[in-house]
């Protein structure tokens, strides 16, 4: 059954990528009316120079919907008579037709791109594949010179970003690091992860909870259900809830979004399957309150004064409410785990509870406790990525110092 | 008593109200804290309609049934039928018989920002950042600039050693990790002086509030 | 004898510590509230982050357009809106064209709250400025860093219309603003997500616009970096950053008013934590001595 | 159906943007998915409003302690809807003058306003029963938190003007902010950066347990 489906997924993906590859090599040829203004023709003796040597070609690393236009400044720009204002680009689809205006450029610049929309609906499509031809005039107060009229170009789409060369890099070797790790981790093969102290402090936390007839607070943070630090939340909860259904100790996690609210139950449900113990699940301790932020934080509180929970978690995204839950959390006297990838609020959360896991540490912690091929592996895979940035950051500094500029190059992404 | 005015008394009151939460729990700010529940469960109801909701699905339709009537051709923007429909799966979940359909939508969603992340993390937070702690570690002429980069460098290497999970900090591997937590507690101690920095600035604001706007002292 | 001292002063340090937390909220609030009826003015230091905001802006000519985005709602006013009314000021005063927008929902209305306050300044008010030519609101648009990078394509993509209906097409100051191409420089005021970051990930580091930034003090450290690496021309932190800002414009305001309660309520914070570890320390102490006499 | 649809669903979603990134025609597929994204999160606001109406609803026909303000809760929400909905004006509904914008200006901002204020206090309280030096880390938080309270308000130059020019407690915030505060920083960012992309790839790959993978 796993397999099958594994396999069904891969057919769709496949069918998917050819679908795409033939939607782009359709292409979109379409020309459209130009739209036309009159030129105003200025040739008196005040007029600038006008630029010279006006080239248009496709904007490169596009979609295919711009032209690149450059020329050679005017002689009266910052030298001369000095009196270029700007520079205006206009635009026609024969070398004799009526020009149309497509944009300036302040004076001392030499370069403008012609862009448009994509859709062909938007009343500023710029049609691929079509040619356009280009002039550039030069004005000064009210005076224009034009120059020639260019060769014509066309715009078309590119395959490959080439600035997004490093980017690929970066992508294609960290996947690589992750995929072999978790391979090696799937075959069996036994993955240290150091001990984190908030985690080590977890047993303990659940156990006095279950002395003092406590309920646990478990507050997955203010982030939404796709974020890092929510789903490496939902995977600790998945272990605290095991946890507190073997002890029989009840979990409350009030929400601050319904979708997070959605996932918790279904994380906390199948915890309570896996312990063996379904009938002490209770859908109505895991709710819903109010996505606003101090309003959340308000019925937190208030919960936090009423039932006086042994334990409190926080883990997830947390912003400022950080600091006013841990400190209504120690007027109440509970212990404290907490932990988020919010680097503004870790000092709130390193003064004020008693463990915290700092950044990174969260998503180690997750699979610290999880014990999964798939998180130990691409927690390696993590770590190997950063023994990557620390060797080029050696080595960018050394060749900093001695300035092996192509070095430094590798590392520029241009957008 | 012109409406100004009542606002004015009516914005105190409330305010009044969730300061009593600092002397004790007590029915006036329960009363501010469950009005401020609804208020911004309605103020995100109503922003969420005219600024989402009506532009991003409604227009769209709206444009592609004006088109089919006017022009009899069926427009592109039809397909927002189908994010209009996730939108809708989405409420199913208030149905339990069918509401494992709302993973649908929710699995569009978390593609949507696993993919943007993807990139996004990588470029911005991942090269840029390597891209600028890339510095020479000798500036002729500035001993500030020499010392600076030198521990932008250090710390940044040390703190890496730090997040390092699999392996044991021992030795000087451990001594370095160590070195690099000295780092995250200084950003963390610059962190929280700022933060309280702001804090303080929210509550002068409200104070200010008080007795100027309110109360007219100064 | 000894021994009865030592008991007297623990029980001491004990009860310090335990004292109500109501107390220590009296003694923040005296700190905060009784320096706003003074009017002192303090020396404000510049930084040079702060600096590199006012020069972002005043090395503009006049009639450069500016994008300022708001983005923070009133929980963030008091440190925030001093910077934009400053903002303003600087902006009106150099003959700038303000374009607004907000990429949070409440963010266009701290900005007419800001020009109300603004537009009673009578040098501000001399030049008559207009809605629609000098200045414009275009309002707020969901879809958060989406918005920063549509509008690097085209700025009518995302707002067809202002905050008040009129297509972008038909205002004057609009004409000719295609997108970031258009745009001298890009001022951001921001709390949080989407803000100052995004618009650097997505604004300065895609279409390589200009951009200076004002954000809360809990926020402006993380910015840092990037003043550092260039893709931020500076940032103002905070109250501070908004009195540093007063400062250099010449214009006392609110932020250097507010700056009084500011230093007095940090000293007290500072007194608390001494206070705390000294309770602290001197109960260990007692501690480790009593268990050596045991011992 | 339950499972493979949404894994795939994931999967095709995210290699798109992924794709995308790097081939330019692609765009129109990111822009379309961006749009659905956010017509997908409007319903899920709505999702959680219902929610929290219907629990308040119950609250108060099953006249559960505090159920009068479980009234005042939906009250709350009606107040500032209905005039939202229908009163201010359509789509310039948060213009000034509108009634909307009186419940905004006079209710809502001093409630929210408020309860980021209430944090001034806790931050007080905190600092003076949580913040220890109990080890050389916390003693460097410590410090340098000090540094940058003092030192970003005109007091710490006045306790420090018998120090020369330029070595200043102003001078020593801006020291920990430009470099032991930007390399602190780098390091977590750097972390994070590699952690979030690791989990992207999980959530894309259909591995992640949480996201219904396997």
């Amino acid at each position: 059954m796993q397999k099958k489906s594994h396999r069904c997924s891969r057919v769709v993906l496949a069918v998917f990528l050819l679908l795409l590859l033939l939607l782009l090599s359709v292409g979109v040829p379409n020309a459209q009316q130009e739209e036309t203004t009159a030129v105003p023709e200025d040739t008196s003796a005040q007029a600038p120079a006008p630029p010279t040597n006006v080239k248009a070609y496709d904007t490169p690393n596009d979609n295919g919907h711009s032209i690149t236009v450059t020329w050679t400044l005017s002689a009266d720009d910052g030298a001369g008579r000095k009196n270029v204002v700007s520079y205006e680009v206009l635009r026609s689809a024969s070398p004799d037709g009526e020009f149309e205006l497509r944009g300036m450029a302040p004076a001392g610049e030499n370069i403008f791109e012609d862009k448009g929309a994509k859709e062909k609906s938007d009343a500023n499509y710029f049609p691929p594949h079509k040619d356009f031809y280009y002039k550039v005039r030069a004005r000064s107060d009210g005076r224009y010179s034009e120059s020639t009229v260019s060769a014509p170009a066309f715009a078309y789409g590119q395959w490959y970003h080439k600035g997004k060369t490093p980017v690929v890099v970066a992508v294609l070797l960290f996947s690589t690091f992750c995929l072999v790790f978790i391979t090696v981790a799937r075959k069996g093969k036994k993955l240290y992860i150091r001990p984190l102290a908030g985690i080590e402090a977890v047993d303990e936390a659940i156990g006095r909870a279950t002395e003092m007839g406590k309920p646990i607070l478990y507050i997955l943070g203010l982030g939404s259900a796709d974020m890092i630090a929510t789903i490496a939340s939902f995977i600790i909860l998945g272990r605290v809830a095991k946890k507190t259904a073997e002890y029989q100790t009840p979990i409350l996690i009030p929400c601050n979004d319904p979708i997070v609210m959605a996932v918790a139950q279904e994380t906390v449900r199948a915890a309570y399957l896996e312990a063996g113990r379904p009938d002490h699940y209770k859908e109505e301790n895991i709710f819903y309150l109010t996505s606003m932020q101090f309003a959340y934080v308000a019925g937190v509180n208030g919960i936090m004064l009423r039932e006086k929970p042994a334990t409190n978690f926080y883990l997830g995204k947390f912003y400022a409410e950080s600091l006013l839950l841990a400190e209504t959390g120690s007027l109440a006297g509970s212990i404290q785990i907490s932990g988020t990838d919010e680097i503004a609020q870790i000092p709130f959360f390193v003064a004020a509870t008693d463990y915290t896991l700092i950044g990174e540490e969260l998503y180690a912690a997750s699979a610290y406790l999880g014990r999964e091929p798939v998180l130990l592996g691409t927690l390696k895979g993590q770590d190997w990525g950063k023994a990557a940035v620390m060797i080029a950051l050696l080595l960018g500094a050394l060749a900093a110092t001695f300035h092996f500029q192509f070095f430094l190059n590798l590392f520029t992404v241009k957008l | 008593m012109s409406s100004e005015l009542i606002g004015v008394w009516i914005g105190a009151f409330l305010t009044l109200g969730i300061f009593s939460f600092l002397y004790k729990d007590n029915p006036f700010y329960k009363f501010s804290e469950a009005l401020f529940v609804g208020v911004s469960a309605g103020y995100w109801f109503v922003v969420t309609f005219w600024q989402y909701f009506l532009p991003k699905l409604i227009d769209n339709l709206v444009l592609a049934y004006t088109v089919l009537t006017s022009q009899g051709r069926v427009d592109y923007h039809w397909v927002y039928l189908l994010g209009g429909g996730l939108g809708v799966l989405m409420l199913l979940r208030l149905f339990p018989t069918v509401g494992w359909l709302s993973r649908w939508s929710l699995a569009f969603i978390v593609g949507t920002t696993a993919g943007l992340q993807f990139t996004r993390y990588l470029e911005s937070n991942g090269i840029k950042q390597v891209q600028g702690t890339i510095l020479p570690l000798i500036v002729g002429g500035s001993l500030n600039t020499t010392v600076g980069n030198i521990v932008i460098v250090v710390g940044t290497f040390c703190g890496l050693i730090y997040f390092f999970f699999s392996k044991e900090h021992k030795g000087a591997f451990g001594g370095a990790a160590r070195v690099g937590v000295w780092f995250l507690m200084i950003t963390f101690g610059a962190l929280f002086g700022y933060t309280v920095m702001s804090r303080m600035s929210l509550l002068i604001g409200r104070m200010d509030y008080l007795f100027q706007i309110w109360l007219g002292l100064y | 004898m000894d021994q009865g001292h030592q008991e007297e002063e623990k029980s001491f340090w004990e009860k310090l510590l335990s004292i109500d937390r109501r107390i220590i909220f009296l003694f923040i609030t005296v700190a905060v509230a009784v320096p706003l009826f003074f009017r002192l003015s303090l020396h404000i230091a510049v930084t040079p982050v702060a600096e590199g905001v006012y020069q972002a802006v005043q090395s503009l000519p006049a009639g450069s357009k500016v994008l300022v985005s708001f983005d923070y709602d009133p929980g963030s006013m008091p440190e925030l809106q001093p910077m934009a009314e400053a903002f303003f000021r600087q902006a009106f005063r150099n003959d700038l064209k303000v374009i607004i927008m907000g990429l949070w929902p409440q963010g266009p209305l701290q900005a007419n709250m800001a020009l109300e306050e603004v537009f009673k300044d009578k040098d501000i008010a001399a030049k008559n400025l207009k809605y629609g030519v000098d200045y414009v609101n275009l309002g707020y648009t969901a879809g958060n860093e989406v918005v920063i990078d549509r509008m690097g394509h085209s700025f009518e993509e995302s707002y067809p219309k202002d905050a008040y209906g009129t297509p972008i097409g038909e205002i004057p100051l609009m004409r000719g603003v295609r997108n970031y191409d258009n745009i001298d420089l890009i001022f951001n005021l921001s709390a949080g997500y989407p803000g100052t970051q995004e618009w650097v990930q997505y604004g300065v580091d895609v279409f390589h616009v200009k951009l200076a930034a004002g954000n809360t003090a809990v926020q402006a450290p993380s910015m840092y970096p990037y003043v550092q690496t260039g893709q931020l021309s500076g940032v103002l932190g905070g109250m501070k950053g908004g009195a540093e800002y007063e400062t250099l414009l010449g214009i006392p305001g609110r932020a250097v008013r507010y700056m009084f309660s500011q230093a007095v309520s940090h000293a007290v914070i500072c007194l608390f934590i001494i206070i705390g570890n000294l309770a602290y320390f001197s109960l260990r102490r007692r501690r480790k001595s009593q268990m050596e006499v045991q011992g | 159906m339950r499972r493979e649809v949404p894994l795939v669903l994931t999967a095709i979603v995210g290699l798109t943007m992924i794709i995308s990134h790097f081939i330019p025609p692609l765009n129109m597929l990111k822009d379309l998915f961006e749009d659905w994204f956010f017509i997908i999160a409007a319903f899920a606001i709505y999702l959680g409003i219902l929610n929290l109406i219907r629990i308040n609803a119950d609250k108060v026909y099953k006249k559960r302690s505090d159920w009068p303000f479980g009234v005042v809760v939906i009250l709350g929400f009606l107040l500032i809807t209905i005039p939202g909905l229908f009163f201010s004006g359509g789509r310039s509904f948060s213009d000034l003058g509108t009634p909307f914008y009186y419940l905004y200006d006079h209710v809502y901002y001093p409630l929210s306003a408020t309860m980021f204020a209430l944090l001034a206090f806790f931050v007080a309280s905190a600092s003076y029963r949580a913040f220890r030096a109990r080890n050389v880390e916390a003693t460097m938080l410590l410090v340098a938190a000090f540094i940058l309270m003092l030192g970003r308000v005109p007091i710490g130059d006045m306790i420090t003007a018998w120090l020369p020019e330029g070595y200043r407690m102003g001078n020593a915030a801006d020291w920990i902010m430009d470099f032991p505060q930007t390399a602190g920083q780098r390091a977590i960012m750097i972390g994070i950066a590699l952690g979030v992309v690791s989990s992207a790839l999980r959530v894309i790959l259909g591995l992640e347990r949480a996201m219904g993978g396997e």
